[in-house]
């Protein structure tokens, strides 16, 4: 294991040191419990927008704290859920008298502690609402088991909510539009490469060289199912079916394509790769009407990609639209 | 409990192991941490109150272990220390009847059922040895053997909680890490309890 | 090899048709020969910046098209300087009036293509001025070699130029900026795996589980030498030292620090990084005035990271901070 | 021409372990893309003039190689073209003569001396072969001959031009790939011309 790091156990809090003396006048990070907030938290009568989740994942969620986005971030040890006292002081921390969103991925350990954040953030009297995204499509759903994860439309749902927020919605309104964007929302990734995290040294799967894996997580989980390498044409189709198929997004659709980066991928591959999408999207009619390239949702140096596609309305757009002013992400101011 | 942190060190690599081939390789790391928190939580109080004790552990754990096993082993604890607030001494009957607190907090809170191959695998029929045994050294070595009988039951089955799950078929064939870290957890019980 | 792409031999042109589906109202690409463009280019009486290198750099340099940065650039292949027929067609198209600054790394093949290029343009009529950047510290310099690299600087050299071309200064004092961000600029860069161009298949450098390259190019060129990988904090001081001592930085200078990804290091490691690098020029009493920390000169996967330096100025801290929107950077607009 | 262009595809990988080991690993595929494309652009043309056959391969080179290759091929065989315009025959001193006035142009644009660790350090020698020699078959096999001596003689060289230089000491030990094609360009010139 080769990492530009100080010593495994080290690293969120060193990581989140180099957050706090980049951003002196953006951002406050918390250290005891550990969250990252906005500067000027909280704001007054506006929903608070707190997420979080394990680290490795980076810019998500930290590098999405500032206005029109996230008020503040928890996060966890790598591809460890946070803990409930974490997202218990950011909830007080951006608590407006709006009340407070939580946007939680579809993971048992991040469901249960957000659950016992928000019943104890609920007894301090702030209103706390959540909403869980479970957009992938390689896991099958069911009401038998922990239903699918939730990965790349986390980060288009952020910044939706994060516009509606800024516009002084509703705590009601703002969870209802988060549903609805976690509703038309599907992804899928798949990894040419495993990761390895800090704290256990090992890759999280072997591939032979010759393999991709189709399905993965953001964890380093292993996928459904692995194959040879074909083209990028054939990678984008074996993604794009299941996600177009799932929701089923049709002809006419408009919608948001977002190429993702696992973390460990060039960019100039997720432009090969974007050009793919267009071309099968164009064949089914579907128009992609707002797109958003590059690494987002990572699992640290993992090669491989995602994609996600949000069938958009008016209102999302708008949001989507809206200024955003984050390390991760920045436009309109 | 100094026995069950230095047994989750001891198979931190186990863990971790089991967890990369069907979750996120991160159970023994966790586990460790939060007994080495859980530890040093303990050094800075009287440890008369075993209910006490067992609280102590159960905030240590969901303030420091996150993920899964975070807010479930917290629970387990939480109950267990509950149902024993104020004792200083612990006959068979109060310690089968916290252990049943325990699990059945951990199966509100997981929604598990058996068979899901999770760690409820491992503590309910080790609870049930309990329940059913004549004195204290027949229950805690009966727990034992049933937790590992437990654990090991969860090896062919597929997954249909946590992280596993993800995995569908291809969490067959291996061991569940929950139930792993409860065998551990009755083992070193058994250990530290036994005459 | 696996990568996300088609054929070896496709990379640059399937990017580029990414690149156009993915900012039709942006950018405008040219395929014969290759350039990228600002959609509203040429802008009348602004001094148009073109710049331009192998491909495989992503965002640099096609991802800093647009307002406030590049007008143009041109991408050869992977990691091969383009041609003087690209040079002087994107040359053409940005020429509003006021000149083209050509911005060009200091590589035997950049400068000499570019050089064509220069005096092709020059026989249409326009005139065209060239900055040659070359910040990298690893390699010695002199007078009878091909001197220094030019890296990290490169980017900011083309943010801070950005701005002044923007505020209608002269070719003559953009150039003149341009020279001054190069002569206080410097950097120097490190591998934990080598990369692997589509062209050869085969890794640029062979390094051991636990050894780093210190001193790389970002070709894939191997360093100055190699070592045991050590801790963030050792890293750091690796490649900081010969940049301070170089310049000199001294106690009481402002900079702008920028800690880059070689394209395939998660994001969270930047930060480690950062933070060791906040800490190594608080000791010196330099001060961090801005910072940039991400991905931005890449050599395709390459884990690794370099590090450049700018001591800055007034007028170089106000053209940094000005608007830009480019897919690569963006703020203030 | 077309058996430089058959010599590059063959000798491809060659050259691109040669400028992997000193440079970015691009020069085979440089070389074998340029020849490529400038047989296609003489497809297109009558080839009785020798001039015109030489700028037509330098223009290709020029606008498909890129690079340190592109501008210095280019340069050579525009030259070289220029010097030979017009002409359908060309006798030993004329074609030696050519390619002095490519190599000087290769030197001007490049401002490589001897012993740089370039293409020059081929190029030179085998110019100074053609000048000397008697008769066109001696000619053309002691350039062949000066120029592989040449491209041998860089292996113990230190960089000092190009991207080898970066290297420093560490270039030492490795063959120049430039000097490699070029020797390769006489190779096949040899063998197209002679008798
Ligand atoms: N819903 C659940 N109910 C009971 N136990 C569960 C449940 N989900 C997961 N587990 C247990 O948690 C273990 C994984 O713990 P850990 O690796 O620490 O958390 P995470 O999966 O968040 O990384 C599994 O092996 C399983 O035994
Ligand atoms: N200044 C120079 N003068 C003459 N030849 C040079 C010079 N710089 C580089 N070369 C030659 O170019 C070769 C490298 O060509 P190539 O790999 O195609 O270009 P690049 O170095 O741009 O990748 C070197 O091996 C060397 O022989
Ligand atoms: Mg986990
Ligand atoms: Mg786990
Ligand atoms: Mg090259
Ligand atoms: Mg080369």
């Amino acid at each position: 294991m080769k990492k530009l790091i100080n010593a495994p156990d080290d690293v969120v809090l060193d990581a989140l040191q180099g957050v706090q003396a980049a951003y002196p006048d953006r951002v406050r990070v918390n250290y005891e419990p550990r969250y990252v907030v906005r500067a000027d938290a909280p704001v007054s009568g506006k929903v608070g927008l707190v997420s979080g989740g394990g680290s490795g994942h980076e810019p998500m969620h930290g590098g999405f704290v500032g206005p029109g986005m996230l008020d503040a971030a928890c996060p966890g040890e790598v591809f460890t859920s946070p803990t409930p006292d974490q997202m218990q002081a950011a909830t007080q921390a951006v608590s407006g008298g709006a009340g407070v969103l939580h946007i939680v991925k579809n993971y048992t350990g991040d469901v249960m502690n957000f659950d016992m954040a928000a019943d104890l953030t609920r007894a301090d009297g702030v209103e706390v609402e959540s909403v869980v995204t479970n957009d992938d499509v390689a896991v099958e759903d069911s009401l038998y088991t922990a239903g699918r994860r939730g990965v790349g439309i986390t980060v288009i749902l952020e910044k939706i909510c994060g516009g509606a927020a800024e516009d002084r919605r509703s705590l009601q309104e703002v969870a209802e539009l988060g549903r609805r964007v976690n509703a038309n929302g599907r992804s899928m990734g798949m990894a040419l490469t495993p990761c390895i995290t800090p704290g256990s040294g090992q890759p999280s799967f072997e591939l032979a060289d010759d393999e991709v894996e189709i399905g993965i997580g953001i964890h380093g989980e292993p996928g459904r199912f692995r194959e040879k390498i074909g083209p990028a044409s054939q990678i984008a189709e074996r993604l794009l079916t299941p996600i177009v198929e799932d929701l089923p997004f049709s002809s006419g659709d408009r919608v948001l394509a977002f190429v993702n980066g696992m973390g460990g991928t060039p960019e100039i591959e997720l432009y090969v790769l974007y050009n793919e999408v267009g071309k099968l999207l164009h064949e089914r009619g579907v128009q992609i009407e707002r797109n958003l390239i590059g690494s987002y949702i990572t699992s640290l140096e993992m090669q491989g990609c995602s994609i996600t596609l949000l069938k958009l309305d008016e209102e999302m757009t708008r949001y989507w639209d809206a200024p955003v002013n984050t390390p991760g992400l920045r436009w309109g101011v | 409990m100094n026995q069950f942190a230095a047994s989750m060190q001891e198979h931190r690599e186990e863990l971790v192991r089991l967890d990369t081939a069907i979750g996120d390789g991160d159970h023994g790391t966790n586990m460790d941490r939060g007994m080495r928190k859980a530890l040093e939580q303990l050094g800075t109080q009287p440890q008369a109150d075993v209910g006490g004790v067992l609280k102590t552990v159960a905030m240590a754990l969901v303030s420091s272990v996150g993920g899964a096993a975070g807010p479930l082993y917290g629970t387990l604890f939480l109950q267990m220390g509950t149902a024993l607030t104020g004792k200083a001494e612990v006959d068979l009957e109060e310690y089968a009847a916290a252990w049943r607190k325990g699990v059945q907090g951990v199966e509100a809170r997981g929604k598990a059922e058996p068979g899901d191959k999770t760690m409820v695998d491992a503590l309910l029929p080790a609870v049930e040895a309990l329940e059913g045994a004549a004195d204290l050294d027949s229950a805690l070595q009966g727990a034992v053997s049933a937790a590992e009988q437990g654990m090991r039951d969860t090896i062919p089955l597929v997954a249909r909680k946590g992280r596993a799950s993800y995995l569908g078929d291809r969490s067959r064939d291996h061991q569940d890490p929950g139930a792993t870290s409860s065998y551990y957890l009755f083992q070193t019980a058994a250990e530290a309890l036994a005459g």
